[in-house]
């Protein structure tokens, strides 16, 4: 069989959409709104083969700790219907290796680097922070809190909002960079949860992180993820983030960055209209490579074809009949 | 073929030139469908360089959803192939060495491009390859032309190719010759877990070098999502470490995998 | 264009599983798992034409209430990648007209008759109750409690474990057959639900409803459902609810009907293995009107391929290394 | 078209005999596919009955998804069918009147089967047919030579055939004179919404009965996910309610709508 070839080739040369898409999150320029998704570019150097890392607006890198992680055992991921379940277990080479081997690279491209943090107690956090203080060329941190909370029954810091102040406030004291807090979909309430980290000292939000899941394989009855439950992600659980950051905009008034499905031009617009002044694209890295770039290219046209001065008009331009 | 097993062989046309290496892949998947979501991997089969493009073939088991999605694939549609990626086989190693290549199931492909090469180098190989039925035999015209019918041995379950069994049988049998003759063989093995599994247990009671191209669920395959996590022997307390079979890999000594912690 | 055509033509003449594919739950004796979901079978005659309806285990109405309600502007659905948001608003003819109309015709088939209930205050659940009790042939009900709690804050009862509690409690009460709890995915903890449904009475759980989600027309900048966020539905959810399921069975003991993106033979099992002894066949229906009915030849296939006396065999036959 | 627009025709052998109604639509996606999930709704365009099975044909614009997925099937591709669904247009109140069949876009093949109805009924029928250009007149030749080129009135937005504009123009010019001669005509139409509420609206004004067949996005289409709502009047205190496109329609009165509500 004959069959024509697309290759994923190389990006075309930079084009600058100067102002056009520039975004302020927490005092940080940003060139456009469009970064990578934390576990879903490595630690950004990975995908500099693929796309001109100068494009992207942000990079959040695969979750840094204190001390270098392992991760889980295999499967460590499986493919569902319009997404994907993951448990890698926060594998990661550790905050000091991070800088040492990643961030003097990283730093020569134009796309600002947002470390993103975990712990499984608040010392933790704070040691990776402490550690990634001494790093150069760091724009802002990224949280997860979507760990359990080790010292507090197991739970993750995010399932309780007084948690997830805490662990807010503990980072907000020792880091000198913006602190974005990424939230879980996993909750009652998602108003509650950023009105709690945004009082806590939270300078932006990122959501979401991905939604419990699990999948059985039916002839050996046994979960298919070696972890039992992993993280959704992909298309599947976009119209949920898209309401997650609707109803986060709502609740309150530091800046938003949205994740969740992202994969087209159209599904970022969906997140800059619900409220992003940001947007992430995490597993579409995986299977279309060049996506970000192309969203960056399709927020410029967009802007144009509908004659705006600035992606910043759209940020929650949502119109309600109320 | 008589197992109920089907195939596919998936030739694209890529629009420049690749250099591409033995045991290497593509992730794949037909331009703009978005169910299923995630590539898959192959190995590369055979590839004619050209100045200009590169001819590529691949053969895939059809097995779930995407390889079904691949299998639907018509003249002229257009493949999404990300590639070459991952490290090839160390073909260094195979120097002054007899090599036994051993497939089983949709493995054998993976190694035919490594076997053009051993010839080229005029290395001494033979394939020992196995499957369910006959028609599981994945690329054995071509091997057998490759490399001359008495250097091919075959094994199927059904009896319907070669000897009945598991190919690790012949293959052991000539391990068995080869050291009473002294001679040193290079073990290079792409199949199903088990089968690599018995391979690994076989280099290691005989102390003679394996090099296996493994498989793992991938969502990238380049390496930036930590998903086809294999554990390998590490100086760590815990005496592992977890490496990506897509970018450490897919090729790794069999000696340095740990798949007892696994 | 020649195309052929294979058309939705009837089911063959039913297939007698005997006691293979028997559950007992909350002692009604159901001739197999697969029910139909609330929402999505209208008030179950709207499929007969369709499939036979004594081959269904069960069939959940439409959400009733006490009195008959419009539902919500247009558009009320939205398709999704692997799903569908819907606002219907809960449109329904009422308990009263149920009774009178379609409880009759109902009664004829062999699937066992499921009313789901709603209101927006525990006296709206229990009005409806009473009227349905008046109605023969009756076997259970469903209640739905994710309807805002309009005396309460408008928060849904079921984001608060007391006023999920509570509705449970009032509604047993009155209710001389079984109930069933439907549970909401939007919570932090399904666990904690669960059991608060359990110690109030409880018969048994279904879960999950639809998880929330919001689309947004990028063109108009509106929100693609009149009602501006939306139940998500679908195989997107499935991995969502099998995980709910798996916690819920950990942390109860009465029975579990799962639900949510069950579209094939496959799916079912996983919800069943993970410890559901019913499922319901939701979204499916509108895209899939036989899947039902294929499910339950699947059930008895997989039985049969595997060597069980029983369907009952599986339920919660998840095996993990512990 | 020169618009723009792309359609495509899907013929269907039906594997056995159906009795299709004008104005009845069928639920259509691709035999197995998942992406999208669920069904496009289409008015059957031509139907050819026959002892065993039973020929039809759609026309369907491309706009979306579940449309781009139609016109990736090829001949011999197998397709879910569900119908006939929905009420077909009522014929009798076309008796001793007048018939203006007013369609936009890709409504008129909804049309088709009614306006064959009609000419075998001996009632004289005339089609006004809009569309943004030349191209986008669905159905037009076979239209014309059913009527006959003198009874289709024509209207695109950029002139490239009948009158340049709406097709409720050369509608309300063929009103005014029927109405002037005394004559009572019926309206049909099918359409894009702002075409059917400009018809809604000439026909109040002229107090003219109108049946209008409408769109509403549809997860089921044969009456079970109540989706599909359109407010209705109704004596009920708020003055409508919400009925269900698929079962109760797609064809309404046009007096019947509450649209000012929605
Ligand atoms: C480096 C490499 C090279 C490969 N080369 C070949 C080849 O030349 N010919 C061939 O037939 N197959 C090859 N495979 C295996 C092939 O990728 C899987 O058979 C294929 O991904 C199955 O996809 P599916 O959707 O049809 O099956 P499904 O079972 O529906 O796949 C579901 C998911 O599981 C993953 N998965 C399932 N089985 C495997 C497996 N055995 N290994 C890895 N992931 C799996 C898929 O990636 C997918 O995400 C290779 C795999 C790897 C990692
Ligand atoms: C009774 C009926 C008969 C129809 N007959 C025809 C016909 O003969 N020819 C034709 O070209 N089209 C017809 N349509 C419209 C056709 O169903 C839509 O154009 C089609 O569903 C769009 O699907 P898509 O995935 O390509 O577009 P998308 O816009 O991607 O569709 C997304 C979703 O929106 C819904 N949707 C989008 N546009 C419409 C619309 N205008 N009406 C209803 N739902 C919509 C779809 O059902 C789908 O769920 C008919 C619709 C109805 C209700
Ligand atoms: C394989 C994988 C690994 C991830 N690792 C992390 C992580 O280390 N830290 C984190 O905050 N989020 C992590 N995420 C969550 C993503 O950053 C993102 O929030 C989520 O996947 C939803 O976006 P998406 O649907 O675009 O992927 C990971 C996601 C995936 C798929
Ligand atoms: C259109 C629609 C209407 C629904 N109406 C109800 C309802 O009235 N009461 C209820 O408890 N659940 C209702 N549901 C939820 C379903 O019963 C089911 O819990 C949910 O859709 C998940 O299952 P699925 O993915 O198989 O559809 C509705 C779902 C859909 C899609
Ligand atoms: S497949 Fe993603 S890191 Fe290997
Ligand atoms: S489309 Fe489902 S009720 Fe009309």
């Amino acid at each position: 069989m004959a069959v024509s070839l697309i290759s994923d080739s190389p990006m075309p040369d930079s084009i600058n959409h100067s102002d056009l898409l520039a975004v302020e999150i927490a005092g940080v320029r940003f060139a456009n709104p469009v970064w990578t998704a934390s576990g879903t570019c490595g630690y950004g150097l990975d995908m500099a083969g693929l796309i001109d890392l100068n494009r992207l607006g942000a990079i959040c890198t695969k979750g840094l700790s204190g001390t270098p992680l392992r991760g889980n055992a295999p499967w460590r991921i499986v493919e569902t219907q319009g997404g994907m379940l993951n448990a890698i277990g926060l594998q990661n080479i550790g905050a000091h290796a991070f800088i040492a081997e990643k961030l003097p690279a990283l730093r020569e491209y134009g796309a600002r680097i947002i470390p993103n943090v975990f712990g499984y107690t608040i010392e933790q956090y704070i040691e990776a922070i402490e550690i990634l203080e001494t790093g150069e060329g760091i724009h802002a941190y990224e949280l997860n809190i979507s760990c359990p909370n080790v010292k507090a029954g197991g739970e993750s810091f995010a399932n309780d909002p007084r948690q997830a102040a805490e662990v807010t406030a503990a980072v907000k004291k020792v880091a000198t960079r913006p602190v974005i807090v990424k939230l879980s979909p996993n909750v009652t309430s998602i108003a509650v949860a950023a009105r709690a980290v945004e009082e806590a000292g939270a300078d932006a939000l990122s959501l979401i992180n991905t939604a419990i899941g699990m999948s059985i394989d039916i002839n050996t009855r046994r979960p298919r993820i070696a972890n039992v439950t992993g993280g959704l992600s992909g298309p599947a659980i976009k119209p949920i983030a898209v309401r997650c950051v609707f109803q986060a905009a709502r609740a309150v008034s530091i800046p938003l960055v949205g994740i969740g499905g992202i994969a087209t031009v159209e599904d970022a617009l969906e997140f800059i209209i619900a409220g992003a002044s940001a947007i992430q694209v995490g597993t579409a890295n995986f299977y279309d490579p060049s996506a970000s770039i192309r969203i960056v290219d399709g927020l410029a046209d967009y802007c144009r074809h509908h004659g705006l001065a600035s992606i910043r008009e759209l940020i929650g331009s949502l119109r309600l009949d109320e | 073929s008589a197992s109920g097993r089907r195939y596919g062989l998936l030739r694209l046309r890529i629009d420049h030139s690749q250099d591409i290496h033995p045991g290497q892949f593509a992730m794949l998947k037909p331009r703009g469908s978005v169910e299923p979501l995630l590539r898959r991997a192959m190995a590369y089969y055979k590839v004619e360089p050209g100045p200009a493009s590169t001819l590529v073939e691949f053969i895939y088991q059809i097995v779930g959803r995407g390889t079904e999605a691949l299998a639907r694939l018509r003249p002229a549609d257009e493949v999404e192939c990300l590639g070459p990626l991952g490290h090839s086989f160390d073909l260094e190693a195979a120097t002054a060495r007899q090599v036994a290549l051993v497939a089983g199931g949709a493995g054998s492909p993976a190694l035919f491009l490594l076997a053009q090469d051993l010839v080229r180098r005029q290395i001494p190989t033979r394939l020992f390859l196995g499957g369910a039925s006959h028609g599981d035999l994945c690329g054995l015209a071509d091997f057998t032309s490759l490399l001359g019918a008495e250097r091919v041995f075959t094994a199927t379950i059904d009896g319907t190719h070669g000897v009945s069994g598991f190919v690790t049988q012949p293959l052991e049998e000539y391990l068995t010759e080869e050291s009473a003759n002294g001679r040193e063989v290079l073990i290079y093995s792409c199949g199903p877990d088990p089968m690599l599994h018995r391979v690994a247990a076989i280099s290691a009671e005989r102390s003679l070098p394996a090099q296996l191209s493994l498989e793992a669920p991938m969502a990238c395959g380049y390496g930036i999502c930590v998903g086809c996590a294999v554990p390998v022997k590490n100086s760590c307390p815990e005496g592992f470490i977890y490496q990506k079979v897509c970018t450490d890999g897919p090729v790794f000594w069999s000696h340095d995998l740990a798949w007892e912690v696994a």
